[in-house]
């Protein structure tokens, strides 16, 4: 995507800024040993702006990324609100990446079980396709007191302060237009 | 007195002393050695020797534990030995001052006649408070680099200073020390290996303590007779 | 928000009540502290002294749940003192305006009170009007039934020294912050309220909001720059999810619900219901159709009133808001439960009852990037027998914010767009795949079906590609609204038309995507004026960075500050021009009868210093004691909010001061979040607040025998926890009128699940709400304290 | 030379939010130390190998009866005169173009003299594995994030304080600036003071304190301690030159016997064959 980021080279020291952006590697061989003697982490790669997850203060966070790690995270020092400075939060999105409790698999509980089981999207999604239609055949009032109504009390849908507006909108459609959902509720009522 | 080869012997040390003797100076030199790459630089080949600085610093500190045996071990077994050294570096006569000058002449090869000296010579007495302050500078400060959780700041600041003092000294003394019983004063080897010296030895070097042995050679004669 | 956050800098004095910016929004703080460089003034008030305390100039200690009383007192002082904005008060509110006679007020009740259904009737509290309906006004303000003298009446009750014997407040520092703060009502001064859920979690949480609102109307602090009232709201898109009608009375851009009653049994009908009179809100049939067209697409016609009864019809007057949602879940009404990305386990009041309510369910769904508290309930962890749980659960990985693109919507009302950093994690997926590929099973499942469940999916307008990525494209431009037939996007809600040609899937976005950019993509950020940049992202409604800034102009157009210009009015280019765009018609000349009519939503233009309807408990706020309180009210005999609905006996069992005398509060973390699923399984922040913990004062420790770093009990009528205590200098006891009150608070981040867990602070919380929102009075309750 | 740059706290600015912690382990990769529960807010009781700066919370009371909630931004302050350099055995310690003091970890051997003898309890032994298990120590402090400033960055601490209570700039500049916001905030906290301690010739890091350094724990007037130089300037160099000295005394009596031998002097007395 074609996004003009600029990062904050603002110490023009005269001399300072080395010809490489590589700082090779010194010391034992077989002994990583961190702090200064490592490659310049983010010199190869370009960062990507984001908004941070957290709070609605709406901070630029910028993501350097390549294919399967997130190397760094840092305050996008293009965005009007936080010109490149951040709180603990947003400081440290990129472990919500790189943190192992994240969940990979869809997972499974069969009632009375006393552990989840891995499983695949397609048994997920069916499953939860077929458990609404069961519900919602079963509880559907087309008429309440001769009024059409066409709802269902009996499915309850929580969340949304997390997504994306596009992601509200479709949940939006889909369970109030399309499966008449009067339970329709998330974290702004609490 | 027992007869060596047409040498007549003299008892010099017991077993304890020499015992207590050599830890002292084997531990003395394993710490001197585990910590001289650290010391200076220009020792730094070492340290793969010793295992690399954690390899060092074990063996520097098995050695620390081991170079504060050698009281223990005088006490547990030659209380006697010890009493004699102590009695000794606590006697300063004319005839212990009287030693150093003509030391001085005699380490570089001159001509010197140093008065008779007791059972241990002035230059030894001088040798053994060097080397028993040496000691309790660098156990003590040791002892709170090994664990300075326990002291205060201060304390730790200065163990320092004193345990590099400590060693600069122990250091000089004993290369003197290690030189002049080698080079200078070779048949006393013998006393601090085997534990006896010939009796001409002890004549020359320790007039004194043998005259104190004729002394006792007589009196036991007449108590025969 | 009205403002922004950048907008903080113009502020000559911030109020910060009910919030605690410096932990839960830093940020906001590069802005706050622009404005005290400058010689502005931050007052913190708050039952502790929190980090915000520290920055500012002022603390007021405040009893949780008695924000009515100290800011009924300072409008009280504002009053009486004159420091309020004459001009902006008598042409910009609805202070002129007469209140029939029916209205009454007496001892905390206002009149028209049923006590069965625990509601008035509203009409006894309408303006008094002549014969065509035209409310009838005062300009001089000396009527006794304008709203002026009624307030001034209402509010002389709460004078200084029974405010500060309800608030604790110290008496100085309360009469300090009155002086401070009053002074923005000076011409050309900026006065800057920012609360949270401080101010909203109580019985009498939207009262709390009103009183800030009169507060500014009367200092003239709304719609002008360094002004405004300001929610700091939690979540990155909670605006968003707001805007589009989350919520079980809102279908998206703040539209009401059709119910199942006779007047709404036509879709002619709902419209006359819903729309008002006059105010902007008169174009609402054009927004409502074309949403119905963008949901139903070809399916709403004008023969079937546009899809309208494709539409669900909630059953009218029933509350089904989250709290009457456990408890039919508790009642066994609820087979299934869906959750995108929500904890309630942790985040929900009186959450042990709500958790036990989750095992009546047949189904759920849990959508998340980690595993919760909730979509683990049936553990053994979570103090339950899997065995006995017959619930099925369905995890569904999500991926985070920045493995998918989208935008989310801030506070200030920026919808701002994010990109791709890199790909979701393992097989997580973003929530719009899920959302999508769940759709397109659905509608598979009844495809061939005719029943009224089939027809209402079946006629859904899902048109955003057919495989499992949906084309985001697609969708923006659905919210955005385009013509039907040439499919071309629209510039502005103003062209939506109610004749179903125009399709809008949420008005107030509409404008984001006119041609074929996403201005909320934009990231330019240079500073046209007053820190608006108004071409970064895209703010809706129509890209106003202030609301009501029409409100910054006198009566002649021109800015009362000279240094805070928003709009005025240019008489050369016949517009309204200056660094923000108008929220206002922007050709509206002083020639205009509606010149001085700044607020556009309100019927008559005016601000409401006095809310004819819409609040369920009066028209001006009351101060009533929460629902667990340690005294009896000072102000009237009636405790309780007279308004307040109770819901299932069962889930919220009531503490007697007697039992419980100690006052509690709970509150967020700057290192946590939320429920805490999210930062409670970061390495880093887990290092940096690893144990769940209670704030008490030294003098309840030392009276309890607890010492620093031992382990207490919190107790309260619905449950126990246990956690370290926190003995700290910056809780006081409460020296009230009546008697010396104790008072504690404590995060509710912590649960069982993730790196750092620790106790749920929401076992202890009681399970009921405002009056008109329903959001639970976390923020005061009783409880007791013990040591382990 | 480039001007000189300093980082300056103030931390009256500070409000406590602690982006600064994990701006620096996010930088630096570093891993968590989880300590346990300490009686406040407050993360860590210090900084420690893994944790370079550390936000400290202190609830004071101050003399006129009032009440301040006291933060500060505790990190190494990068000395003139480092006591950490002096102290090291191994000259693994040495000051960098900016000012920054930085250990060099081939040759750092983990000995910890530097721990014990740093002014302001900042630096720290960390335990690594090799690839054979072998378990080795490296002194572990805050290094300025110079290899950010070898690419024109601010530190990342700097980057990430949004209330500029973290400022990284020219040093007359910041201190200008220092003065300025010192007067300002005089009347507020009488005792607020610029702690720059030219006991030690003054450090990279300055700090614009809210009260007296010892009501943060910090030494008042640091000096270079006696026990530094003396064990230095000294001790090492006279032990040095006493084992030459000695070397030297041996050789010349080995030399001297030699010389008698050959003249073949043989007279009574101490002679020893």
């Amino acid at each position: 995507m074609e996004v003009n980021v600029t990062r904050r080279q603002f110490l023009k020291l005269s001399g300072a800024v080395a010809a490489t952006l590589a700082v090779v590697e010194l010391g034992f061989d077989e002994k990583s040993v961190k702090a200064q003697s490592e490659e310049f982490k983010i010199a190869k790669l370009t960062p990507t702006p984001t908004i941070c997850p957290y709070c609605s203060v709406g901070c630029g966070i910028l993501v350097y990324a390549n294919e399967d790690d997130v190397v760094y995270t840092e305050g996008d020092p293009d965005h009007p609100i936080n010109e490149g400075t951040l709180c603990s939060k947003g400081t440290t999105v990129r472990q919500v990446y790189t943190s192992e409790k994240r969940v990979t698999k869809p997972m499974y509980r069969a009632p009375g079980s006393s552990k989840w089981e891995e499983v695949d999207w397609d048994f997920a999604l069916d499953k939860v396709a077929k458990n609404i239609k069961e519900t919602r055949d079963k509880t559907f009032m087309e008429k309440e007191n001769g009024i059409t109504v066409n709802r269902t009390d009996a499915i309850a849908y929580l969340g949304g302060a997390a997504l994306d507006n596009e992601e509200c909108h479709l949940l939006q459609k889909l369970f109030r237009a399309g499966l008449g959902l009067s339970y329709i509720e998330h974290q702004a009522r609490i | 007195m027992s007869n060596h080869g047409n040498q007549k012997m003299v008892k010099r040390f017991n077993l304890g002393f020499i015992i207590a003797h050599w830890v002292n100076a084997g531990a003395f030199f394993v710490l001197y050695i585990s910590a001289l790459p650290m010391y200076t630089d220009f020792f730094n080949w070492l340290y793969p020797i010793l295992g690399g600085p954690e390899g060092a610093r074990l063996i520097h500190r098995i050695a620390a534990v081991a170079f504060m045996l050698p009281l223990p071990i005088l006490l547990l077994f030659d209380r006697h030995g010890l009493r004699t050294w102590s009695k000794n570096i606590f006697s300063w006569k004319k005839h212990d001052f009287q030693f150093f000058p003509q030391f001085g002449k005699e380490f570089f090869g001159m001509k010197s006649n140093t008065p008779k000296q007791d059972f241990f010579n002035a230059g030894e007495k001088l040798n053994s408070w060097l080397m028993i302050i040496t000691t309790i500078m660098l156990i003590c400060s040791g002892l709170v680099m090994w664990f300075p959780q326990y002291f205060a700041k201060g304390i730790i600041m200065w163990a320092y200073p004193i345990h590099n003092i400590g060693l600069g000294l122990a250091a000089a003394v004993a290369i003197g020390h290690i030189y002049m019983s080698i080079a200078l004063a070779k048949p006393s080897l013998r006393g601090i290996f085997k534990g006896d010296l010939t009796e001409d030895y002890a004549e020359h070097h320790h007039g004194r303590w043998y005259d104190e042995l004729k002394e006792e050679e007589k009196k036991k004669s007449k108590k025969h007779a | 928000m009205t403002n922004h956050w950048n907008d903080l800098q113009f502020a000559d004095v911030l109020m910060v009540i009910g919030a605690n910016p410096a932990e839960n929004h830093p940020i906001s703080f590069r802005w706050i502290s622009k404005a005290l460089e400058k010689g502005g003034k931050l007052i913190s008030v708050d039952p502790r002294y929190t980090r915000t305390s520290q920055m500012a100039n002022v603390y007021g200690q405040l009893r949780s749940g008695t924000d009515i009383a100290f800011i009924g007192g300072m409008i009280n002082y504002v009053l009486e003192n004159e420091l309020y904005h004459k001009e902006y008060v008598a042409h910009y509110t609805n202070a002129a305006y007469i209140v029939a006679d029916t209205y009454k007020f007496e001892d905390g009740m206002f009149s028209g009170y049923d006590e069965a259904t625990r509601k008035y009737d509203q009409s006894q509290w309408a303006f008094k009007t002549d014969e065509e309906g035209n409310v009838l006004t005062d300009p001089t303000l000396t009527d006794p039934n304008c709203v002026y003298q009624l307030m001034k009446k209402h509010y002389a009750r709460y004078d200084i020294d029974t405010v500060v014997g309800v608030t604790g407040t110290d008496k100085d520092t309360y009469l300090d912050i009155c002086k401070t703060y009053g002074s923005t009502g000076e011409v050309g001064k900026a006065g800057t309220i920012l609360y949270a859920m401080g101010g909203t979690q109580h019985t009498v949480g939207t009262q709390n909001i009103r009183a800030y609102a009169i507060l500014q109307l009367l200092l003239g602090n709304i719609g002008i720059a360094g002004g405004g009232v300001n929610a700091l709201r939690g979540e990155s898109n909670v605006q968003g999810s707001t805007d589009f009608g989350l919520l079980y009375h809102n279908v998206p851009g703040y539209m009401e619900v059709p119910t199942g009653s006779e007047g709404d049994s036509t879709y002619q009908g709902f419209l006359e219901r819903i729309t008002p009179t006059s105010g902007y809100w008169v174009n609402k049939p054009k927004f409502y159709t074309s949403m119905l067209k963008s949901f139903y697409g070809d399916n709403a016609t004008v023969d079937n009133e546009f899809g309208y009864h494709f539409m669900p019809k909630i059953a009218p007057g029933k509350d089904y808001s989250f709290m009457r949602l456990f408890d039919a879940m508790h009642r066994k009404e609820l087979e299934g439960l869906i959750l995108f990305g929500s904890n309630p386990v942790v985040g929900g009041p009186n959450s042990f009852k709500e958790q036990a309510a989750m095992a009546n369910l047949k189904w759920m769904v849990a959508v998340d990037l980690f595993e919760t508290e909730t979509s683990a309930f049936w553990q053994k962890e979570a103090g339950n027998d899997p065995a006995s749980v017959q619930t099925e659960v369905i995890f569904l990985p999500a991926c985070s914010s920045f493995e998918k693109e989208g935008s989310v919507t801030n506070s200030g009302r920026w919808m701002q767009y994010r990109w791709q950093g890199i790909a979701p994690k393992g097989e997580s997926r973003a929530d719009l795949e899920i959302t999508h590929m769940l759709a397109r099973r659905l509608k598979e499942l009844y495809k061939n079906e005719s029943t009224p469940a089939a027809k209402q999916i079946n006629a859904l307008y899902w048109n955003y590609g057919d495989d499992d990525h949906p084309d985001i494209e697609l969708v923006c431009k659905d919210i955005n609204g385009y013509d039907w037939k040439t499919k071309k996007q629209i510039q502005s809600f103003g062209d939506l038309q109610d004749d179903g040609s125009t399709t809008a899937g949420c008005w107030i976005y509409t404008g984001f995507y006119p041609e074929n950019e996403n201005l909320a993509k934009r990231r330019d950020n240079t500073n046209e004026g007053m820190s608006n940049f108004l071409n970064w992202s895209f703010a809706w409604p129509a890209n106003r960075r202030i609301l009501y800034n029409r409100a910054s102009a006198d009566l002649n157009g021109k800015a009362w500050s000279k240094e805070r210009v928003g709009i005025e009015w240019n008489a050369q280019e016949g517009k309204w021009t200056g660094y923000d765009i108008p929220d206002f018609v922007a050709t509206k000349g002083p020639d205009d009868p509606t010149f001085n009519d700044p607020f556009i939503m309100m019927a008559g233009g005016k601000g409401a210093i006095y809310a004819a309807s819409k609040l369920n408990e009066g028209p001006f706020p009351e101060h009533y004691e929460p629902y667990e309180n340690p005294i009896s009210n000072a102000f009237s005999s009636v405790q309780l909010n007279p308004a307040v609905q109770f819901g299932e006996e069962e889930m919220n069992a009531k503490g007697e001061a007697d039992k419980y005398p100690i006052v509690a509060t709970t509150y967020r973390l700057s290192e946590h979040w939320q429920s805490g699923a999210m930062t409670r399984n970061v390495p880093w922040l887990a290092e940096l607040v690893n144990h769940m913990f209670i704030e008490i004062s030294e003098e309840l420790a030392k009276e309890k025998g607890i010492k620093e770093k031992d382990k207490v009990i919190v107790a309260t009528a619905r449950g126990e926890i246990e956690a370290y205590a926190m003995i700290t200098k910056r809780f006081k006891p409460y020296k009230l009128k009546e008697k010396t009150v104790h008072h504690i608070g404590m995060p509710w981040h912590f649960g069982y699940k993730g790196i750092a867990t620790g106790a749920t602070a929401n076992r202890l919380t009681p399970h009921i709400g405002c009056a008109n929102s329903t959001i639970p009075e976390y923020k005061a309750f009783l409880c007791d304290v013990r040591r382990v | 030379m480039m001007a000189d740059y300093i980082k300056f706290v103030d931390v009256t600015k500070c409000d406590g939010c602690r982006a600064c912690m994990v701006a620096c382990k996010n930088w630096n990769d570093l891993p968590t130390v989880t300590e346990e529960y300490s009686g406040s807010i407050q993360s860590h009781a210090k900084v420690n190998a893994h944790t370079w700066n550390v936000i400290t919370y202190n609830e004071h009371e101050t003399a006129n009866g009032g009440f301040e909630w006291l933060f500060r931004h505790q990190s190494c302050l990068h000395c003139v005169e480092a006591a950490c350099e002096k102290a090291c055995p191994e000259d693994a310690i040495s000051h960098t173009e900016f000012g920054s003091v930085v250990i060099d970890h081939d040759k750092c051997v983990g000995c910890g003299y530097c721990v014990q003898n740093c002014t302001f309890d900042v630096v720290e032994l960390a335990t690594y594995k090799d690839k054979h298990g072998k378990e080795y120590r490296r002194a572990q402090k805050c290094t300025l994030c110079t290899d950010r400033l070898e690419q024109g960055l601010e530190p990342a601490c700097v980057t990430a304080c949004h209330t500029d209570c973290l400022i990284y700039d020219e040093k007359e500049k910041v201190l200008s600036e220092a003065e300025q916001r010192l007067a300002k905030i005089k009347e507020r906290f009488p005792n607020a003071n610029i702690y720059n301690p030219q006991g030690i010739k003054g450090t990279t890091t300055v700090y614009l304190l809210a009260d007296k350094p010892s009501v943060y724990g910090l030494p008042e007037n640091p000096k270079v301690p006696l026990s530094q130089i003396v064990w230095k300037d000294y001790a090492q160099p006279l032990g040095k030159a006493m084992f030459g000295v000695t070397t030297m005394a041996v050789v010349g009596s080995v030399i001297a016997h030699a010389m008698n031998r050959e003249k073949g002097e043989h007279k009574g007395g101490q002679d020893h064959e």
